[in-house]
């Protein structure tokens, strides 16, 4: 072989070439194939059949009620006839062309010669007027020609009309034979439009309906490589300018794919498809073109969360609800954690959380009721004071003040609550710091129990003195149990254990604004209580609790009352002694933080038990945080302990340290397990007593949990929607203060205010039952006439100046058949101007712009008023209440005190209101007297004419001029306050919340 | 060959390639037959292969044109000769598939399925939402579009003036629109009258969709005096 | 059968014979001795080879075909390489974005993966090569010199690799190349962390600083950011392939000067 | 049972053990002289370089990943698709070294009986590079292109996060071909393992041609001819840049911390990192005295160990160990020779000094960066 200059046998050599290539010609065949098969081409081709068989359908429908239409089928027969006529009369007959034709042709060749001679002429013009602007010699022979050339350019214009209007009566001719046919055509694809659409759109999808030609097209245009020419697959994408993906550097314009295979989401038709075809849910709100967040200008991610650029399942970063929903994925879809993308998709049930956004104002934002009821729990279990939030910045402290400690509790309860402050009311906002798994070991119990007390020796020793009142009265305790029942104490507080079956929502967490009073006689003593109830701002100067205006005797019966219930399972937990061994490892390992071993020994060998005490107390005090929540002698202005949440949800994964639990990595699951059992991520770890996690645990259910969760995991970043934002509006920034306060003093727990609140009805329904002999029916019918009032409309109601002094004192008394009370709220000035603020903003009315129109009246108005609030015509009385005067009629149907409209109510709204009641406030008691659908002749004929709109102004005049026994309101006799002249009683702005 | 090779002694390339057009219809000739009888090689010596020749034209030395005689001698060379052609055939074939898939890997790479651009087509409202002989300038900004509704049709004008392509004014009260750069004016229906503008303005193709919208598509441009406008596509009927 | 077969024949030879294709190829259908040397003398790519061959330079056993290949890949790269170029840009606002769409988008974006792997290979086939070199003591006179230039190839593949590297700009990217410049700005006396660096002053006015550092030459800023991918960018598209072509150039060169491919002498 | 094997796996991998290892074996699989020579034949060493060894060597390592691919840990590093091309560099590297070595041990074999070696009986004839080689190369590159293909096809390119200048992911890797100068890292400051490490390599690579003047061994496959040549390349190629680029690859994980290839990389993992400087070590450990203050006086050590090691090191060989050498070289060539092999020699000995000793530097100047 060697010697014929060859090495390689040559057809050994062509077999391996011919293999090689082979081979190379597959793997780029499977290239091809590899990138040509992608899902979304997929589902695009099934959603093209459905898109052809819904229209069928609907097309089958709409011929179906069209041929049942006497109009219609009237319609085409007519069009038959005049189509028939039509040919007959009007056909194009040669003859008729061939005279347009002359027409057209003679006018053509007006018009050319027209332009001809214009275009000259615009030549001429500009070389004369070239040449006289440079004085050249010819410019005179250029203005002769031009001037000569213009009068030809005229003639032929002339020419050229007529020649026009020649043309155009032609054709006028032509054509008005045939207008009625057009008018028919005209007229029935008005009829039948709808139809017509949906068979052109058959027509252009349906392979069935096209030519052959067009449906072997229809084939190849989606080939491999051919489809880059106009392929019926195609990736749909919205680029969004002002809604951005965070990369870093910069915020990028969203590019959103989610489209390309999510088809139907806009469709209403597609509601009961499956995935990825169905429609979007609620299209009237979200994505649909109409909708507040249309999908041109918001996509998806912005509230879903994942990769919008991805057009694979897993390539967007679909996240799954449940491990259900994971296996059947897993299954259909192949799909596995994409680790790699920083924002995966938010878990549907938690998708709510998104909401916060762009919404973060707002208190209580509308449609996401799993994030407001994560918002409340957030709010009522305070974790805003251990954790920096930037909504509740401005917010008290959620725990009650320890400076006068001392007259309240004792060292004993005081340990066992610490200890365990469950066990002494099931469901205590104070959570649990001890007895928890990384503290329940022996050696941690015993540690635990000492330090318990150096924290206690620390509080009981920095306190206050705070002066208690003696008793004056003996209490009842039956009647402060009425009292508790009836005054409104329910809307905040709640006395019967909870069952642990009762949901968590919105409307249950306003009953538990204020804590849960049983096993109150455990807890402190009888005339503590009474010194609170009187007022409860002398002992927490802070607090929201209001003060309800006891007198003597009504508070000494509520303390009797409460101070009656004793927890003596609780009692009887042992309080183990002080330990002195123990007390001196937790003190020598804090003494050891700023000494050397040598030092700290030598210290605490000086140290006296009390020091020693002190010194823990101090130190633990500020380990766990305690003054976040409690105001705490020493530690005025120290900073919370926790993790700011504020951007929280926006943390790279990375930095959640899992510990050794084997859970999901995803910071949902880490939220949920942190809450579940807050310190779950010490699991198998070894850590110093000070290096232990510290939050404690709240034992929240399994759904508070997911609503936190909600709320946790809209705590982002939001630069990247900053256009999208609710616009920080005079009025917005208003309304929201405003519905902050709401919160904050639970407003809602008794009255209902946007539609939401007054809780405490059902408590009422209760009281009548108990107290009054109600029965059940009569109870549910007549509640709300005993419950405190709906506060809709108010803005518009009420007068701003009555209103001011109204909620800062309520003296007055509008309703005086409620046993509830208006309490005596803790406002200070810029509470009430906010309120007031707020309640107009609310009902669109501006702020403080008043008018006062002429109530003066003549003597025969008044007589006419006067008759038709007479029992004969109108009979207010019966209901309404007139100063001292009390209706005639039953309680339930009692109304507002008619003597207080002059400085309480607007005139303008009440012109409104005389006319049409239930209008203004839907389901009012009040009468409608004017019937709206009638109204000209709804008045009574025989007053003024029968002229309703004077009557009404009339009566309106007549009651702005009631007046009683009362004395005159002080606050007509002042100018409006403003700021700064506040009112005595009203605290100092900057001192409250 | 030797005009195409001057640089080659001609005598040599000219004998060469008369061998050369000698050569290739020789192996070919064997029949079918012979080829099913390999091992009859007193035949085949007559029948000369590639290497002997070469050995003939002398550029090689003797040794191996004999080396390379015994060689065919042992193997069947047409059956060589056959397979050769075979698997070359084949693998040439493969390799220009190859190539020509590299070319249309290339040629699709280049059309990328999406687009960034803006989109060159909108959605302009239901017809019922113009008023018949109004001049609409609803997306004059947003889309350099006029949508004209006259007593039988509406059809989508260009804001681009034909002269030197300023964006004129739609006068409500003289009925035209007035190019504030060289005074063109035109008609309502696009139509140029005055002014130095050559042509009338454009028309955009204009259609409904399948919910009755209507649909503007800028790509698609209709020009009067192509006598486009009696397009159907570039009106449509109210 | 044979009609068409003759039919065939001649259209072929009419083809053969005109003037089109013989002023392409040249040389004919390589069947003699003497065509087969004009195929490759004439061949502007072939040429790179001699003509004969002593026969252990043919056997895949000796060469492992490893420098052939090592320029193949960098052809491949080069042209995956523009390809890419036409969908990425290089700043810190697209970069990611575009390499993302080549997965989500762009037809045939499975380009970057050739691109991507075809780098990866072409540092094995160069390494691999001169593992070859040196196991055949190939780089003995006369061949040291172009040892040296092979040595030059070797890090400039590894250079184009790294600068490639950076501009998918992902963590990937962005932290190798800062765990890489980091390294820069330890030279010493040219980096700010290394050491001699703050002898280069006069006075208390320093001269190296961390913006007239090695790193900073090499990232355009203090650390990795928009200077940084679009120096990147910039060597890795223009600059280090325009230095490795004249180096390849020579490498070749010397490869035919230096007597061909190795062999016992 | 599977998992004591994994267990021990993991053990032996650690470079601390698996370094020596290398090392030691290394100078009986490539012997230097005749002593290992020795030994080589005795243990039958040489029998790698059959054709069973090559079966055996190819199939050892496909059997370990196959062993290896069915535990969860491994599986994920290695099908990482940046890990990939290692994994595919590892059976490469094998294979050619085998292939290299059994047509040199084939040669010495020729040789000894007193024929030339394969390549000059092969020399004496001559092949046109029409079309054999030509055709071969074609071959070779369509297949190339094929392997890319299948390659681009089954594993994705990887791309992750959006570039993220305040997180950095943890380990933060180089570039795969860079990951032996990573790992030098652990042993020496930036500006050695980063810069001038490199640059002697760089240097000493191309240096080869003209310190290396051994005639015989041009052209053909060889180990008895360029014993030294090729034990000395084997050191710095398979030790110290394959094997520590697999070592970075595969068994680095979080903070750079050790991993063996069936461990759970985990982030917490904490390693004791307990160094001293060499003049603590004398100081204070040793002398039980004070550190001086004097920068020069501290570091008196260090200087002098350095200044033993590339000054008198050198004469030492020459008169010692490397006599042969030194009179074959000539002083230039010598000179640079060893003191590039010094270097070569530097990673190894630094390693050992901080496995035994704990040492972090020879000479510590933090205050001027000047670190050994």
């Amino acid at each position: 072989m060697g010697q014929d200059e060859r090495h390689y046998n040559i057809n050994k050599l062509n077999m391996l070439f011919a293999f090689a290539s082979i081979a190379l010609l597959l793997a780029i065949m499977s290239l091809f194939m590899k990138d040509y098969d992608r899902e979304w081409k997929d589902y695009q081709t099934q959603f093209r059949a459905m898109e052809v068989e819904k229209a069928r359908v609907k097309l089958d429908k709409e011929t179906l009620t069209l041929e049942a239409q006497d109009e219609y089928n009237e319609l085409v027969a007519q069009l038959e006839k005049a189509q028939a006529e039509f040919d007959a009369k009007c056909a194009l007959t040669d003859e008729i062309k061939a005279s347009l034709k002359e027409v057209e042709d003679q006018a053509i060749l007006v018009e050319q010669d027209y332009k001809f001679r214009k275009a000259e002429l615009d030549a001429l013009k500009y070389k004369f007027e070239h040449a006289e602007a440079y004085q050249e010699a010819d410019a005179e022979k250029y203005g002769e020609e031009f001037q000569a050339l213009s009068e030809r350019v005229n003639e032929l214009g002339l020419q050229l009309e007529v020649s026009k209007q020649a043309l155009k009566a032609k054709e006028q001719e032509i054509k008005s034979c045939g207008e009625e046919l057009k008018q028919l055509r005209r007229s029935q694809s008005k009829i039948a439009g709808q139809r017509d659409l949906l068979q052109r759109k058959l027509d252009s999808i349906d392979p069935a309906e096209m030519t052959f030609v067009n449906q072997i097209a229809n084939l190849v245009r989606d080939l491999p490589v051919l489809d880059l020419a106009n392929p019926n697959n195609k990736i749909e994408q919205v680029v969004l300018k002002d809604v951005t993906d965070n990369v870093n550097f910069m915020n990028v314009p969203k590019v959103e794919r989610c489209i390309s295979c999510h088809l139907g989401i806009t469709n209403p038709d597609y509601e009961n498809e499956v995935q990825p075809f169905k429609t979007h849910p609620n299209l009237e709100q979200y994505v649909g073109k109409n909708s507040p967040h249309p999908i041109e200008e918001f996509g998806c991610t912005v509230c879903h969360g994942g990769r919008a650029r991805g057009t694979s399942f897993n390539g967007a970063v679909h996240v799954p609800s449940s491990p259900a929903q994971k296996a059947e994925w897993e299954e259909k879809y192949g799909y596995h954690q994409m680790e790699l993308w920083e924002d995966p998709m938010i878990p549907l049930p938690l998708t709510q959380s998104q909401c916060f956004k762009c919404h973060s104002g707002e208190t209580r934002i509308k449609g996401a009721d799993k994030l407001n009821l994560g918002l409340s729990l957030i709010e009522k279990s305070g974790c805003y004071a251990c954790h920096e939030i930037d909504k509740y910045k401005h917010w008290n402290k959620p725990g009650p003040d320890l400076t006068k400690l001392d007259t309240k509790i004792s060292k004993e309860w005081a340990y066992r609550w610490i200890n365990d402050p469950h066990s002494f009311r099931h469901n205590a906002m104070m959570p649990a710091y001890f007895n928890q798994s990384n503290n329940s070991d022996p050696v941690s119990l015993k540690r635990s129990s000492q330090e318990i007390h150096a924290m206690i020796h620390y509080l009981f020793e920095n306190t206050q003195p705070f002066q208690q009142a003696k008793l004056p009265v003996k209490g009842n305790a039956e009647t402060g149990e009425e009292l508790v029942k009836s005054i409104g104490c329910y809307a905040c507080h709640q006395i019967k254990p909870e069952a642990d079956l009762v949901k968590t929502d919105i409307d249950n967490l306003r009953r538990r604004h204020g804590p849960n009073l049983i096993g109150l006689g455990s807890k402190t003593s009888k005339q503590w209580l009474f010194n609170w109830l009187k007022d409860p701002t002398r002992y927490h100067p802070k607090t929201s609790m209001p003060d309800m205006r006891l007198t003597d005797q009504e508070a000494a019966d509520i303390a009797e009352f409460l101070s009656g219930d004793k927890n003596r399972e609780f009692d009887a937990q042992p309080v183990p002694e002080i330990d002195v061994n123990i007390l001196n490892g937790i003190v020598i390992d804090f003494l050891k933080r700023g000494l050397t071993d040598q030092g700290a020994r030598d210290k605490l060998a000086q140290m006296k038990l009390g020091e020693k005490l002190h010194f823990a107390g101090e130190k633990l005090i500020s380990q766990y945080g305690c003054y976040s929540c409690h105001n705490i002698k020493g530690f005025e202005g120290a900073k919370p302990i926790g993790v700011e949440l504020t951007e929280e949800a926006s943390k790279s994964i990375h930095k959640f340290d899992f510990g050794f639990l084997h859970i999901e990595h995803s910071k949902h699951a880490w939220f949920t397990q942190k809450l579940k059992d807050p310190r779950s991520f010490d699991h198998g770890k070894i850590k110093a007593p000070d290096e232990k996690l510290r939050m404690p645990n709240f034992e929240f259910k399994d759904e508070e949990i997911e609503a936190i969760v909600t709320a946790l995991m809209g705590f982002v970043n939001t630069s990247t929607v900053e256009a999208k934002k609710v616009p920080r509006t005079p009025e917005n920034l208003i309304k929201e203060k405003g519905q902050d306060l709401i919160a904050q003093f639970n407003c809602q727990g008794c009255h209902i205010m946007e539609g939401n609140g007054g809780t405490i009805a059902s408590t009422v329904e209760t009281w009548l039952k108990e107290y009054e002999g109600k029965t059940d029916n009569e109870a549910a019918t007549v509640r709300d006439s005993f419950s405190p009032p709906n506060l809709h409309g108010v803005g518009k109601k009420l007068d701003p100046e009555w209103l001011f002094n109204f909620l800062h004192e309520p003296k007055q008394i509008v309703r005086p058949w409620l046993r509830v009370r208006m309490p005596t709220f803790n406002f200070n000035v810029s509470h009430l101007n906010s309120l007031i603020q707020y309640f107009q903003a609310v009902d669109g009315d501006a702020f403080p712009y008043k008018f006062d129109p002429d109530t003066k009246m003549t003597k025969e108005e008044y007589a006419a008023a006067e008759k038709l609030f007479s029992e004969d015509y109108f009979g207010c009385t019966q209901c309404h209440v007139v100063g001292g005067k009390l209706p005639s009629g039953s309680q339930d149907s009692w109304a507002p005190n008619l003597a207080l409209a002059r400085t309480r109510l607007q005139p303008e709204w009440l012109i409104e209101w005389l006319k049409n009641p239930s209008a203004l406030m839907p389901g009012t008691k009040m009468p409608t007297f004017f019937d709206p659908d009638s109204y000209e002749e709804s008045g009574p004929e025989d007053i003024l004419d029968g002229n309703e709109d004077e009557q009404i102004r009339v009566l309106r005049n007549f009651l702005m001029s009631l007046s009683d026994d009362t004395p005159e309101p002080e606050a007509k006799a002042k100018p409006r306050p403003k700021s700064t002249t506040a009112p005595k009683k009203a605290a100092p702005a900057e001192s409250n919340p | 060959m030797s005009k195409n090779n001057p640089s080659k002694p001609p005598k040599k390339s000219s004998g060469k390639s008369k061998s050369d057009k000698k050569i290739p219809p020789r192996p070919s000739v064997p029949p079918a037959g012979s080829s099913a009888n390999p091992t009859s090689s007193d035949d085949k010596q007559v029948g000369v292969t590639p290497s002997q020749l070469q050995g003939k034209t002398g550029i090689v030395s003797k040794p191996i044109t004999r080396k390379a005689a015994t060689k065919a001698q042992t193997s069947a060379p047409e059956v060589d000769r056959r397979t050769f052609v075979k698997w070359l055939a084949i693998g040439w074939t493969a390799f220009a598939a190859v190539l020509g898939g590299y070319g249309s890997l290339v040629l699709r790479y280049l059309f990328p399925n999406v687009l960034f651009e803006p989109k060159q087509s909108f959605r302009a409202g239901f017809p019922d939402d113009y008023v018949v002989g109004e001049v609409s300038e609803r997306y004059k900004d947003q889309q350099a579009t006029w949508i004209v509704r006259d007593s039988e049709k509406i059809y989508a004008l260009s804001t681009v003036c034909t002269h030197l392509g300023c964006t004129p004014n739609w006068l409500e009260n003289e009925e035209k629109f007035k190019c504030p750069c060289h005074g063109s004016g035109f008609y309502k229906t696009g139509i140029h009258f005055e002014g130095p503008a050559p042509r009338p303005l454009e028309r955009f193709k204009i259609s409904l969709a399948d919910d009755g919208e209507i649909v503007v598509d800028k790509t698609q441009k209709f020009q009067q005096e192509k006598g486009e406008w009696d397009d159907p596509e570039s009106y449509i009927l109210a | 059968m044979s009609g068409n077969n003759n039919m065939f024949k001649k259209v072929q030879d009419y083809i053969v014979n005109s003037q089109v294709w013989k002023a392409v190829f040249r040389t004919g259908i390589p069947r003699t001795r003497r065509q087969r040397m004009m195929v490759v003398l004439n061949g502007v790519f072939l040429h790179l080879h001699p003509v004969r061959l002593p026969k252990h330079a043919v056997k895949v056993k000796y060469t492992w075909c490893m420098g052939g290949l090592s320029f193949f890949v960098f052809l491949v790269l080069t042209i995956t390489g523009i390809l890419l170029m036409f969908y990425y840009r290089p700043t810190v606002e697209y970069a990611y974005g575009d390499i993302i769409d080549m997965r989500e988008q762009v037809p045939l974006g499975i380009m970057r993966e050739i691109h991507r792997w075809g780098a990866h290979l072409m540092v094995i086939t160069v390494w691999l090569h001169m593992f070859r070199v040196f196991m055949t003591g190939s780089y003995k006179p006369p061949r040291e010199f172009n040892w040296s230039i092979g040595v030059i190839l070797l890090v400039l593949t590894m250079l184009l690799s790294f600068t490639g590297y950076l501009l998918p700009w992902d963590q990937l990217a962005i932290w190798a190349i800062t765990v890489g410049s980091n390294m820069a700005g330890a030279t010493p006396f040219a980096g700010t962390g290394g050491p001699g660096a703050n002898l280069l002053a006069i006075g208390d006015v320093n001269f190296v600083t961390s913006t007239s550092d090695a790193k900073f030459a090499m990232l355009g800023g203090r650390f990795v950011g928009e200077g940084a991918l679009l120096r990147f960018y910039v060597l890795h598209c223009i600059g280090l392939p325009f230095v490795i072509m004249i180096f390849m150039i020579v490498h070749f060169w010397r490869v035919r000067k230096d007597g061909g491919i190795s062999g016992p002498t | 049972m599977i998992e004591t094997i994994k267990e021990v796996i993991n053990k032996i991998t650690n470079p601390q053990i698996l370094f020596p290892i290398l090392a030691v074996s290394y100078l009986f699989v490539f012997p230097m002289n005749n002593f290992f020579e020795k030994i080589n034949r005795k243990l039958g060493i040489y029998k790698l370089w059959t054709r069973n060894g090559g079966i055996l060597m190819m199939s050892g390592l496909f059997a370990f990943f196959c062993f290896g691919i069915s535990d969860p840990n491994f599986r994920k590093i290695v099908s990482k698709p940046d890990n990939v091309p290692i994994v595919g560099l590892l059976f490469l590297v094998v294979f050619f070294l085998w292939l290299s070595m059994k047509q040199a041990y084939d040669n010495d074999a020729r040789i000894a009986a007193g024929k030339p070696p394969q390549e000059a009986e092969d020399a004496k004839e001559k092949i046109l590079v029409w079309p054999d080689l030509v055709y071969i190369e074609f071959i070779c590159l369509i297949l190339c292109s094929v392997l890319l293909l299948v390659w681009a096809m089954a594993l994705q390119a990887p791309i992750e996060e959006p570039a993220n200048p305040s997180v950095s992911p943890n380990p933060s890797k180089a570039p795969w071909y860079f990951l032996g100068l990573q790992e030098m890292l652990v042993y020496f400051d930036p500006w050695l393992a980063g810069v001038v490490f490199p640059t002697v390599i760089m240097i000493g690579l191309m240096a080869i041609p003209y310190i290396d003047n051994n005639k015989k061994g041009s052209g053909y496959y060889t180990f008895n001819d360029r014993r030294m040549a090729v034990s000395i390349f084997m050191f710095l190629w398979i030790v110290l840049w394959i094997f520590l680029i697999s070592v970075g690859t595969f068994l680095r994980g979080p903070n750079w911390n050790f991993f063996g290839p069936f461990e759970y990389w985990d982030l917490h993992k904490l390693e004791a990192l307990t160094n001293v400087n060499l003049s603590e070590l004398i100081y204070m450990i040793w002398m039980k005295k004070q550190l001086p203050s004097n920068i020069l006086l501290r570091e008196m050590w260090g200087f002098l160990a350095v200044f033993v090691y590339f000054g008198v090191m050198p004469l030492l060989l020459a008169k010692t160990v490397l006599k042969n050498v030194f009179k074959n070289l000539g002083p230039l060539r010598y000179s640079v020779f060893v003191i590039l092999l010094l270097f070569t020699a530097s990673l190894p000995i630094k390693m050992l000094l901080r496995w035994v000793f704990n040492i972090k530097y020879i000479i510590a100047i933090p205050e001027f960066f000047f670190n050994i």
